[in-house]
């Protein structure tokens, strides 16, 4: 494995990766147990935010720029995905009382 | 001095130095801000203002704190306790953090300079630290579960996000000129006009940026006419409701350093910074400062706070749009100039 | 010097991250977030990514968690029950995600990188530099996302419109 | 402020505030043309150009404990019980005052004059003189209602005090030398003093 030099010491970005890694299983463990939706969506932004970093990781390492502008986009897609999703369930909210996403299985409004 | 700062040690020692300085240098203008602010708002109202503690009342503000600090330190019973603690700390971290880029003044012989990082991404390190203001607000108002407070903290939440679209547009075009974002390069931009060469305040060249900067500014530091989170009048003080003691001089010395904070930058990007004829560096920042705060509290007294759709309206359809053809002219304009 | 900011922004990070997923109140959860979010972003300027770091800060933390704290303040304080439908379901799940990890953390083991490609790193990660990338190479997608964008707007502002409001 | 303003204020409508429905009473809007952007503008330049000036003028407070505002001749404070010139107490003990009160904060017990002992130039004098001045309204009516003019309001007061029991004003503290404004005032308008009857009515009245 080759290391890069920041700051004078050798950081691997493996360290970012497992990182990275960890975060994002955190964020599953967090979709997968939790009940309110509002948590899920939270959950998720966290596993986006784990991505980013394995993206920014990879372009530091790689020294490529494509890394940094994945990230970006990714940034632009989260914050989309957070609007339209938290407005949907503001609108789920206002009809009914959805602590539990297992609530909103009908398709029934 | 050169030495002492390459050395690892006395590069730190530099820095806390430095940081100690400008945290005594920002809380004492703070302090004299806020009598400065009662003293001009008295003139607006023909009153005199403090004059009772030490001369022209300027130890008004030690006799407030003294008076705050031993107030009782409580909790409302039915609060959030951590967040409620929280907030007011976050809201003083946030408002010191920008100072960390600021620059304040240069000494060309013997040369010494008066900031603690200088580094290329300024403006936007500053934006960013003042995002997180927001969260000082909307969490105090949450965590006080409080009607009124729940209410000045979402009118925060909207009200900054919106300005803060408006505020960063108004500064484009003066990144456009300029070429850069760190805010000494910004201070030091020269231009060349026929036989005048040498620095030139920016707001010559963008004036439309900084009457948005201006706004969007009050606006973002929750000041009159657009201090809608906590409106003393239909939300008996917003988030501050709960708020006694200690922890509200925090949120208040919070609020002072944030005005300092976008006086200062206004002054670095339109006013061309330390720069004023033969005034020393640091005299010319702190008159160029004043005289902005001295137009914040200027639309303070002069202006009635606006209504809560008028502030959204404002932000969205007035500020917003100016701020696009603002950007869209400039680079017209810089496209022309430079062929 | 790094590797101790590393190491203590990783810690802030994954206790961020557990504290996400292990606070009852959604407010809570929202705010280890953004302590997360600032321990990535701290990360990121260590990774020598300045722009990315200051749009961490800014739009991630400054903007959509606000977004975050603002519905769950508007929708009140709602704890989530503890109703065990699943009674295993936690202990499954978190079995399954540890499995998950253990794949990553195999495949880490024995990754190869690439040789890096010889950029100025002078220049690496500040403003300019991936602005020139973003408006050159990358302006198709930089605008679809601008498009996507518009489109989350629009549809956010038509979901949360109130009933019969035609307008 | 005092030279522009009094014009405006000289010209009050008849009603300083009607009540009003939401469109009524509105100056009416000109038709078909909404007011520029230049002069709303306009509008605001002008409320920082009248604050501006005010900034600039001079101050018009009045520093309270240095100085004061002036008061009126009439104005109505604190009760002195008043002497003769010869330092006889005027009161007779009439008790006329404590009937007169509406909130009956005024005390008055009366005791005979005599030879060795004369007080006040009547028969009786007011042994007892007291005014619980929480309770007083300084509504005047005592003065008023004084035969002799005995009791009267000065222009005191700051009367604040530290206790409640403090605020029961004894004749010791009611019965000190007059200050000379109520003298001169008291001048103006001589009651004839007669020492021998001291119950003639207050003449001019």
């Amino acid at each position: 494995m080759s290391g890069f030099d920041a700051g004078g010491s050798q950081l691997d970005a493996s360290w970012f990766l497992l990182l990275a890694a960890i975060l994002f299983i955190l964020g599953t463990i967090g979709v997968l147990i939790r009940r309110n939706p509002l948590m899920i969506l939270i959950c998720i932004e966290l596993m986006l935010n784990a991505a980013n970093l394995t993206l920014v990781a990879f372009s530091r390492q790689l020294q490529n720029s494509e890394g940094q502008l994945f990230a970006l986009m990714s940034m632009t897609v989260a914050a989309a995905e957070a609007v339209v999703g938290l407005a949907i369930l503001v609108d789920i909210f206002r009809h009914r009382d959805a602590e539990d996403i297992d609530d909103l299985s009908e398709l029934k409004g | 001095m050169n030495d002492l700062y390459n050395n690892a040690i006395g590069h730190w020692v530099i820095v806390t130095i430095a940081i100690t300085a400008l945290l005594f240098v920002v809380l004492t203008a703070t302090a004299y801000t806020v009598w400065f602010e009662r003293v001009a708002l008295g003139r607006i109202q023909r009153r005199p203002g403090p004059n009772r503690v030490g001369p022209y009342g300027l130890l008004q503000l030690a006799a407030d704190g003294i008076k705050l600090a031993f107030k009782e330190s409580f909790v409302p019973a039915t609060t959030d306790r951590i967040l409620y603690v929280l907030a007011p700390c976050i809201a003083v971290g946030a408002a010191f953090l920008a100072w960390a880029v600021i620059p304040i003044g240069l000494w060309d012989n013997p040369k010494v300079t008066y900031w603690i990082a200088d580094v290329n991404i300024g403006v936007l390190l500053v934006f960013a630290f003042s995002s997180l203001n927001v969260y000082a607000i909307v969490i105090g108002g949450y965590a006080s579960n409080n009607k009124y407070s729940l209410l000045g903290g979402l009118r925060a939440a909207a009200q900054l996000i919106s300005y803060e679209v408006a505020l960063g547009l108004s500064l484009v075009p003066t990144f456009m000129i300029v070429g850069s974002l760190r805010l000494r390069d910004i201070v030091d931009y020269t231009v060349t006009w026929g036989p005048y060469h040498g620095p030139i305040p920016l707001i010559l060249l963008t004036p439309i940026g900084f009457i948005i900067y201006i706004i969007a500014a009050v606006a973002e530091t929750n000041r009159a006419p657009f201090d809608l989170p906590e409106a003393e009048q239909e939300l008996i003080g917003g988030f501050l409701t709960e708020y006694s003691g200690l922890k509200f001089v925090m949120y208040y010395l919070a609020e002072y350093v944030n005005m300092i904070t976008v006086s200062a930058l206004a002054t670095l990007l339109f006013f061309g910074g330390w720069y004023l004829w033969f005034v020393p560096p640091f005299l010319a920042f702190l008159i160029k400062v004043v005289l902005l705060l001295f137009l914040y509290i200027w639309l303070r007294g002069t202006f009635p706070r606006l209504r809560y759709d008028m502030l959204m309206r404002l932000g969205w359809k007035v500020l917003l749009p100016l701020g696009i053809v603002n950007v869209i002219v400039t680079g017209i304009i810089l496209l022309a100039v430079q062929g | 010097m790094a590797i101790a900011i590393f190491f203590i922004a990783a810690a802030m990070a994954v206790a961020g991250g557990i504290g996400v997923i292990s606070f009852r109140q959604p407010i809570r959860s929202v705010l280890s977030l953004v302590v997360v979010m600032i321990a990535l972003s701290i990360l990121f300027l260590l990774l020598s990514a300045q722009f990315i770091f200051v749009a961490q800060v800014i739009v991630y933390a400054g903007a959509v968690m606000v977004l975050f704290l603002f519905v769950i303040a508007l929708l009140g304080p709602a704890k989530e029950m503890a109703r065990g439908r699943l009674r295993f379901q936690t202990w499954l799940s978190a079995l399954f995600v540890l499995a998950l990890f253990g794949l990553v953390w195999a495949m880490l083991q024995g990754v190869q990188y690439r040789q890096p490609e010889k950029t100025d790193l002078n220049t690496f990660g500040t403003v300019q530099w991936i602005a020139v990338y973003l408006f050159t190479n990358y302006l198709y997608p930089f605008e679809l996302t601008s498009i996507l964008l518009l489109v989350a707007a629009i549809g956010a502002i038509y979901l949360s419109r109130k009933e019969g409001d035609d307008r | 402020m005092a030279g522009d303003e009094n014009g405006v204020n000289d010209d009050k409508p008849e009603h300083p505030t009607p009540l009003r429905g939401p469109d009524e009473g509105l100056p009416p809007k000109p038709e078909g043309k909404r007011p520029g952007v230049a002069a709303d503008i306009g509008a605001l330049a002008t409320g920082l150009k009248t604050t501006l000036r005010e900034f600039f003028s001079p101050v018009v407070t009045t520093m309270y404990p240095e100085e004061k505002t002036p008061r009126s001749e009439r104005y109505r404070g604190r009760h002195y019980l008043r002497r003769y010139e010869n330092g006889l107490e005027r009161c007779i003990g009439c008790e006329l005052c404590a009937a007169a009160c509406p909130v009956g904060c005024i005390l008055v017990i009366a005791a005979e004059n005599t030879d060795e002992n004369r007080v006040s130039p009547g028969e009786r004098y007011a042994k007892t003189y007291e005014i619980n001045m929480l309770r007083c309204i300084f509504c005047g009516y005592c003065e008023d209602a004084c035969p002799v003019q005995a009791i009267v309001l000065g222009p005191e007061y700051e009367l604040s005090d530290t206790s409640r029991e403090k605020f029961i004003y004894t004749k010791e503290k009611l019965l000190e030398p007059l200050p000379p404004d109520v003298e001169a005032r008291l001048k103006a308008a001589p009651p004839h003093p007669t020492a021998s009857s001291g119950t003639s009515p207050p003449a001019g009245k």
